[in-house]
């Protein structure tokens, strides 16, 4: 890899390093505690511990019990067994399932899969800001409604949900709540009591973890049809030789989240806030798309029309910056993407849009960067497509 | 995932612009939700004499456009209207597979260009001498 | 965990240690090559290239080519996606299934799952060494079978399938085939088209790479639902952020295994066939589970009659000696190995077996050290048990 | 996984052997596919004064095994008859949920024990006296 000589990662919604101190929490495991956690022998038992260990670290930043922690591979199982597990397990109760049309796409095509197999999904739309209101969660239930599932925060726009009140309106009603959280840990406080949440995505890489683990909590009593069936692991919610380096990981990652959030949130919220505050100032027509206070700390996606985002982030990037239009672009087509479509923005608009997100190793002096050359490559491509940029 | 001449292009495009006194102007893409281009080109005696163009899209797109100007400038309108997709694809050292569709798009603005001179010039021949 | 005066690990079928020159090709990828591979930026595309390579080195393994490898969490996910992935995506073209009763839980229990969603599945049985004839699978064919699924080599006893010819018979009758071979990777040669396989299961953390890694390889033109939907990763196989390091680690671990397995069968053969010997000779009453000639080289399973398995495994852990029932116990229950009954062995008979399996890491004093002590500990159980010992 | 107690019960066990001369015999367990113990009591004037055990099963299975030997030498026939499964298990400094149920075969060995002791006498006290 050639980094050019500024080197300026602001891409922490699409991954994270695994911070120093998470490496060597896992480095043990990789070649001498390498033991299968389910092994009676010692080395079986030595791995068996740290997983607990990991699993009571995890509970802790949701404020769940350990016994409600299941380790998965990532965010994307943990909504896939969210959502098709509880679904399997209650379609005796009903066949009807709520979200919203800005979740991830591990959510959104979960319940298209649903759908395809006989399920029924109401996806609500949101606000201009990307907000859902709890009337609508509300309005949305039938008595065939067996599941809500709400992300705490969107990865592309950084708008935090009313989870508290939707999760209240479904307990209420008798019905499971599922929450994404997996970009709002380590940024806002999670806890699966004060949102009524039964089921809960988190996922290691988001939070200066490793990646190929993550968890979910599911409420005690709660009914899951596991996706991966086979040798009983996790209490029979998850099989699958565990990944102890990955989850004693994820577990160091989540206890370092849980400690050391408010002070994340006050540095990321700085550094966004004068990003924001200086594009605003020295670009014109640009819109910021989120919402104005109920949003992530470190997350800024800004409109810029007349530029298209993928050339927006190959320029920062030949300028050492690296920032993405939103969710990782995995088919190399463009596409407008579904959460600012669901915003109002028409798509050329939202085809002309970057998200910044900052991260525990940025500091002010990036913003600096960023503004010494966003506004030329703006309009270096406002040029090259000759959009009208007013006066 | 792109070749230097891609990133050569698309970081220095050449003939950006427009030619207000274009003989040929061609529009292709998708204006509604995706990439477009306006291709500019002026034609004298039958051959191409300068290209310009104006692209909204991803780097690729903007480096087809910078290339098919090169490319095109010299030719005869007959050649340029017989461009193929792969040929500005190939011109750049090869695009990935989920990108082909922004080379067919500067051949496109190619062959509208030059269906557009035809038929101005059509439209000339058939006005009436003043 | 307190290592007493020796320290044998003899349970490589269970999990192996991470390779050091596995573990050095993934330091890079935790901190400084940590990009998401599907972003678009310099950090993205160098993931990108690492996850090709990696790519292009379990395909080597196998013979198959790089386009048709995909990344999964484990062997358990790969069978997961193999069994439910061919029946869902065929099932308009038959619901029947034809698999083995010796297989991993991981197939048995997908194919259970499937069972209760209205799919037949045909459990051949096994002769006494633990083989399937393929002409029982010619016969079990149906017009509406759509997947057979024939693992490569057991876990538990270390007997090897007639897959080619199983494989044959798959492809003349226009059937899917699927094998399980995250037990026989690196022990075995492994060619995807000798095997006419159309599916095959790997697994990291059996070939000294990490765990929570595994691969899946499905021949081009086989259509699969996926079991992880999301944001259209690995070809829309299997989605969710890659895994790099693990990715990285799996193909490193692949090049290894494939370099090096000729040697390794001579080495592991080696030190079984004297272990087995070395037991036949001195101690009374045993029975020697699985093939004698198709066989993985490293993995010996014997019965001890009057001696229960877990007891035999903590007394020889308390000795210095890891070794394991067959499976890991994940339930704590005590169960006789469903591939001990399969072979005709008596529950009791199942209770009390044992299996060693060695590794790259083990030298010949180690099967002399664990004959130093299993006799005296195979008689204090019996004697515990008083069961009846041949004088 | 295990308590030292049940490790210490485990590894050198009490009172391991039968009594040919037993005044109860106790068989618990599951003898085609699982856990057996075979408890021998001599019991006089109403007080166990010994008790042997043969044990098939795992770790748990033996260490409660050998407890429940040494929990009941000593007690009256009506204490021992009244074990708590729970008895065995605390005094091993507890089990992991799912051996719970080798605590429960020791103590249904030695209630067995006791039903022998018991069915025996009242043959014994109404066979005619020689
Ligand atoms: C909101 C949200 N949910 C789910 C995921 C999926 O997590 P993972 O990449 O670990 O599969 C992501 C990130 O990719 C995310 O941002
Ligand atoms: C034959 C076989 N298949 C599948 C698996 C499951 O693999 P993993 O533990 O990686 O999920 C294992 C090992 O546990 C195995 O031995």
């Amino acid at each position: 890899m050639i980094i050019p000589m500024a080197s300026i990662y602001l891409d922490h919604n699409a991954t994270t390093p695994v911070r120093p101190e998470v490496f060597d929490a896992m480095e043990p495991f990789f070649k001498d505690r390498f033991g299968n956690a389910s092994s009676i022998h010692r080395y079986g038992q030595d791995a068996r511990s740290a997983v607990e260990e990991a699993r009571a670290r995890v509970a802790g930043l949701v404020n769940g019990r350990p016994g409600e922690i299941y380790f998965t591979s990532g965010g994307t199982e943990s909504d896939n067994l969210a959502l098709k597990g509880v679904a399997y397990a209650r379609r005796a109760y009903g066949r009807h399932i709520i979200t919203t049309n800005i979740e991830h796409s591990a959510v959104l095509n979960s319940c298209g899969f649903l759908e395809r197999e006989g399920f029924e999904v109401t996806y609500l739309p949101v606000d201009g800001h990307g907000r859902i209101d709890p009337g609508q969660v509300e309005d949305a239930l039938t008595d065939q409604t067996i599941l809500i599932s709400v992300m705490h925060a969107n990865n592309e726009i950084g708008t935090v949900q009313p989870v508290d009140e939707i999760g209240r309106i479904a307990r209420d009603n008798g019905v499971c709540f599922h929450t994404d959280a997996v970009q709002s840990a380590g940024k806002l406080p999670i806890d699966v009591e004060a949102m009524h949440a039964d089921l809960l995505s988190l996922s290691g890489h988001k939070i200066y973890g490793p990646k190929g683990v993550g968890a979910i909590y599911i409420r005690k009593g709660v009914e899951i049809e596991p996706t991966a069936h086979g040798g009983h692991h996790e209490n029979d919610v998850r099989s699958g030789t565990e990944n102890t380096v990955g989850i004693v990981g994820l577990g160091k990652a989540a206890e370092l989240a849980a400690l050391e959030r408010e002070g994340e949130y006050r540095n990321l919220s700085r550094m966004r806030d004068a990003l924001e505050a200086r594009i605003r100032d020295e670009i014109e027509d640009v819109r910021v798309n989120g919402h104005p206070e109920w949003r992530l700390p470190g997350t800024l996606n800004a409109s810029f029309p007349g530029a298209e985002g993928e050339s927006l982030i190959m320029s920062l990037d030949l300028a050492g910056i690296a920032v993405s239009t939103g969710s990782a672009c995995t088919s190399g087509a463009i596409e407008p993407s579904h959460v600012l479509l669901a915003l109002g923005r028409d798509p050329r608009t939202a085809l002309g849009s970057v998200r910044f997100s900052f991260g525990r190793d940025n500091t002010m002096r990036d913003v600096d960067y960023v503004m010494s050359r966003l506004p030329g490559i703006v309009s270096r491509l406002r040029e090259v497509s000759a959009a009208q940029v007013p006066a | 995932m792109y070749s230097p001449a891609v990133m050569d292009h698309f970081h220095s495009p050449r003939n950006v612009g427009d030619l207000p006194d274009a003989d040929g102007v061609g529009n292709a893409g998708n204006p509604i939700s995706g990439n477009t281009i306006a291709l500019y080109l002026k034609i004298a005696e039958g051959t191409v004499t300068d290209a310009k163009f104006r692209t909204f899209g991803c780097a690729a797109s903007i480096a087809a456009s910078s290339m098919v100007t090169e490319w095109v400038i010299g030719r005869t309108a007959d050649e340029a209207a017989s461009i193929e997709n792969d040929t500005i694809a190939e011109a750049l050292g090869g695009l990935p597979p989920t990108k082909m569709h922004c080379s067919a798009m500067a051949a496109d603005g190619v062959r509208t260009a030059i269906e557009d001179y035809r038929s101005r010039r059509e439209l000339n021949a058939k006005a009436p001498k003043a």
